[in-house]
């Protein structure tokens, strides 16, 4: 077995993730990063890059805590949540200031991380033919094929300094397995030069290599694991608690009110030390209305040689 | 009221058209007999929730989170939720859905919302007003732009219908029609037919091909030509063929109230 | 539930491998599916052009049967077990005719079936720089990056008529979970018109559903479920039997012996109505030394939402 | 044999370098101190297998079938081997596996076997002689030439050493050289250093840096350099540092036949 590789949230941001750094925060509805965003704004990041493919309100909390320099992604709201208004106001009324964005569709989003981890200098699609978005976004180019076959958009890779992404468990040595949703995560975490994942627990390696199928990022490619339970609330962990759908719902109205969403990080992640406490403070009641009953996978057979 | 008499399932509701549940009602009918539908975020969830239980029980619902073939046991409250993913057939990881899936020619209807659909059936989810300071920050593209490309056809649904939303040309062509990619010479078309339908609170427009413009096609109860016409930005072609939109059943607005959307998240 | 897709395999073959038909093959060490090229021999195909990366003891047999008229591959070995002389007898001493090969390395192959599923026009990868590789095959082509790194090679897509492929599960609907190596299945599935899948085992949609994260293929991609026990058999089924090492050493010295092929094709193939029938002639002992050891993978929950 | 008497582990053997168990051993002491191994057909996978044993026990083995981490409780009979998946780490899609594994340059050695290796580290695995009926159809590229092209570096382990296997230049470049892949002016560079070490029965060759050529390094015991030179089909360079072979343990022997290749699948 190799060196564990488990640590604490500030150290792996700490030591991982810099000013000014590009910083992928990736989870596709599922298994958003927010303890570890959370962490950046108390440790006061400044000027990051931030990739998403759907920004969430994890965006517009790193927006309003002043970490965020650049904005790359794909999708400028919250699911069925609504408007992000700090977004809204960076880009509608330049305030406080205009919000670069470099913006594609989800799966030109993809392909750049795609791309980035295979380390190809491009990759093709066949979206874009027609759209505005390539005159919005000049990184979106195009390639005639060899074949015959006209010209394709291709789009460039994109190359984390650093990947955060949370997870349902990894082994000490960095194994990660997840299940349900799992969005553009082992791309943008082969693409990243350092990949920091938190998990809802830290498992014997005998549990990963029962299930070598379930490993969806090898420990080669992660730097940090870090167990935080609860890592992914407001959003969800599948099998271990439910998305808080109400907190979304009350996002909205915070966020449209530019100093009520400053009051909310300077309580809610200034003022706590970290996510237990943070967790501490939604409450017990809260939290035991997230829980889901169990609905077990089923096992299967990996089988082993007779001597 | 007749039919009624005869069959209670089938009393009809008089319901606003402009309301929700009578959009989704319509988009519900529209979605019978398609078999494999990528829904998109909003009312398309709960249009294909209430297809799945009453025109198309066998209908296989595709989200751009990964899952394939949903079976949720309660209403999805966005196209990530963790319902949709419990008892799913698949989930497959993203390059998989987009890539193979979607851009691989397996999805009949891309079912979309949009702020904008213009004359040829360009749609705009990403600005209004100009790009650079608009007036409105719109969602942006998500998986638009790319369930075009290569869904079969595109359902659009409209909360409003005036010539902001139904513009001759659209502000920012987020996700093209065909007809705006034919016009970039050289490029490799993507298959895609583009919008073929777009039901809005007034009525359902549709385009009869490819490379044709949306025309007025079924007006819902309580609605004249003119007033559809008038709240269009182009100049509308009605077909001969319009129909009035039949009133959505009582019993699917029973549906959707006390088994969909319980928590009124779309009912709004 | 949509309609079952379950037939048998003359119906599969029948239906769906047509003489002169582009088709996959794939399974890459494990999982080959024996069985339904066994059928497609008894059905006397030919012209076939035979995809597979690693054509294996399988694509000897198909030839010697003379179904192939081509064959689009990787690597012309058999693994541990050395050359496969059908093969090299063709090619060396074009015995008794040349074959049509179009070669490629393994992830060039891969790609194809990538950009196949993705119905892409070309599929870019960092390999073939300084090989003799694309001068030996045309259809590897180069193209210039539009953002300034130069040019790389690029494969066409490749879109079999139909893909055959063995796995360990399905559900009647057709959604096929497997587990071990997968190859490039995924891949040439989506990317076919037709797709044939032999299982060790139809099981209820609930095992399926239990466990969507272990579905590679969904029933869309699917037109024809086979039960077909033992059906990749001389190779494995991760967990449900182990390779038949000793059947590919045997094989070698028949392979090198063209009349042996022959009659072992005679008896083993045509002599035999059914893969059923072929595991009784190889016996109860011999298949009762490649069972293996349960070895479970352990259950991971998907939660289900409290009402 | 002093040392054996100190530390009977260290016994010495008396194996002909020419040996299967004599190239392995040699090439598990290469092995030492690498982090990530992608294992080729054949010898290579016994090779690896001493090396987590012995030189080794934190390597992590990666195979093409795509296994990474492997922990086999049998020697591999092949690099597909059910042996490697139970009990792996994780067992990845051939996607990220040849994209993300070894193309992403995660890869710090690719060891493979060979037909041909020549002067500046090209490899030919296709054909000897004429492309078109050659005399002998090989294997041909399998993963090979997508491995040189990122691996950090490549080891080369061939089981003759003669003008034949080591031409001035191989019949067929199947997997090229930096120095090849240079001439190709206006291509994208891939990363990999190309071949780095050639083990042979006669003893081992080295590639100083990315566009040298290979020199002789090392030669086994009771080989003297005008046999390698006299048997190599270039003017070969010698190394002045040019050391003489560590003859293998008879521990590690021991372990290669009564542990790992009890079958002598490899062992012939």
């Amino acid at each position: 077995m190799n060196a564990s590789k488990v640590t604490t949230l500030p150290e792996a941001i700490g030591t991982h993730v810099h000013d000014g750094a590009t910083v992928a925060l990736e989870g596709f509805g599922h298994l958003i990063p927010f303890a570890a965003a959370h962490e950046i704004i108390r440790q006061g990041r400044r000027n990051l890059t931030v990739c998403r493919m759907t920004p969430d309100l994890l965006t517009d909390q790193l927006l309003a805590a002043e970490c965020v320099g650049k904005l790359v992604a794909s999708f400028f709201a919250s699911g069925s949540a609504g408007s992000l208004y700090e977004i809204r106001r960076r880009v509608e009324q330049h305030d406080p200031e205009p919000l670069e964005v470099e913006e594609y569709s989800h799966y030109g989003m993809y392909c750049r991380y795609e791309a980035g981890a295979k380390r190809l200098p491009f990759y093709p699609l066949l979206s874009y033919v027609g759209s505005d978005l390539p005159e919005l976004n000049p990184r979106i180019r195009a390639v005639e094929s060899p074949y015959g076959e006209g010209k394709v958009y291709v789009v460039p890779p994109l190359n984390p300094d650093v990947t955060v992404i949370h997870a349902q468990r990894a082994d000490e040595s960095g194994n990660v397995q997840m299940w349900g949703i799992t969005g553009a995560q082992q791309q943008a975490a082969y693409a990243a030069s350092r990949v920091i994942v938190t998990v809802e627990e830290v498992v014997a390696p005998e549990v990963i290599r029962a299930d070598p199928n379930r490993t969806l990022i090898p420990a080669h490619a992660v730097d940090a694991i870090v167990p935080v339970p609860g890592g992914a609330h407001p959003s969800y962990a599948q099998g271990c608690y439910d998305r808080d759908s109400a907190f979304y719902r009350e996002w909205t109205p915070i966020s449209k009110d530019k100093e009520a969403v400053r009051a909310w990080i300077k309580e809610w992640i200034h003022g706590t030390v970290d996510h237990a406490d943070y967790l501490d403070r939604i409450g017990a009641e809260r939290w035991a209305g997230l829980q889901v009953a169990d609905a077990p996978s089923g096992e299967v057979s990996y089988g082993r040689r007779k001597s | 009221m007749t039919l009624a008499a005869d069959n209670p399932a089938e009393e009809l509701s008089d319901l606003p058209p402009s309301s929700t549940e009578f959009l989704a009602t319509v988009a519900a009918r529209e979605l019978a007999g398609r078999r494999r539908i990528f829904a998109g975020v909003g009312l398309p969830t709960l249009a294909v929730d209430l297809a799945k239980r009453t025109t198309n029980p066998n209908v296989e619902l595709v989200y751009e989170s990964g899952v394939v073939g949903a079976h949720p046991e309660a209403m999805a409250e966005g196209i990530a939720d963790s319902v949709l993913v419990s008892g799913a057939e698949a989930m497959l990881g993203m390059d998989a859905l987009f890539g193979y899936v979607l851009q691989g020619g397996n999805v009949d209807v891309g079912f979309l919302g949009a702020a904008q659909v213009d004359r040829v059936g360009n749609i705009n989810t990403s600005f209004i007003g100009d790009w650079h300071q608009p007036t409105v920050r719109l969602p942006g593209s998500g998986g638009a732009c790319d369930i075009i490309a290569s869904a079969h056809e595109i359902f659009v649904v409209l909360r409003r219908h005036d010539p902001g939303a139904l513009p001759e040309q659209v502000d920012f062509v987020t996700s093209p029609s065909p007809v705006r990619a034919r016009a970039q010479e050289g490029f490799h078309q993507p298959p895609g037919a583009g919008v073929t339908t777009v039901i809005t609170p007034l009525g359902i427009l549709r385009r009869p091909d490819r490379f044709g413009e949306l025309e007025l096609a079924a007006i819902h109860p309580g609605v004249t030509v003119e007033q559809v016409r008038d709240n269009t930005g182009w100049d509308l072609r009605v077909r001969e063929d319009l129909v009035l939109t039949p009133r959505p059943r009582v019993e699917d607005v029973r549906l959707l109230r006390e088994e969909i959307d319980t928590v009124r998240l779309y009912l709004r």
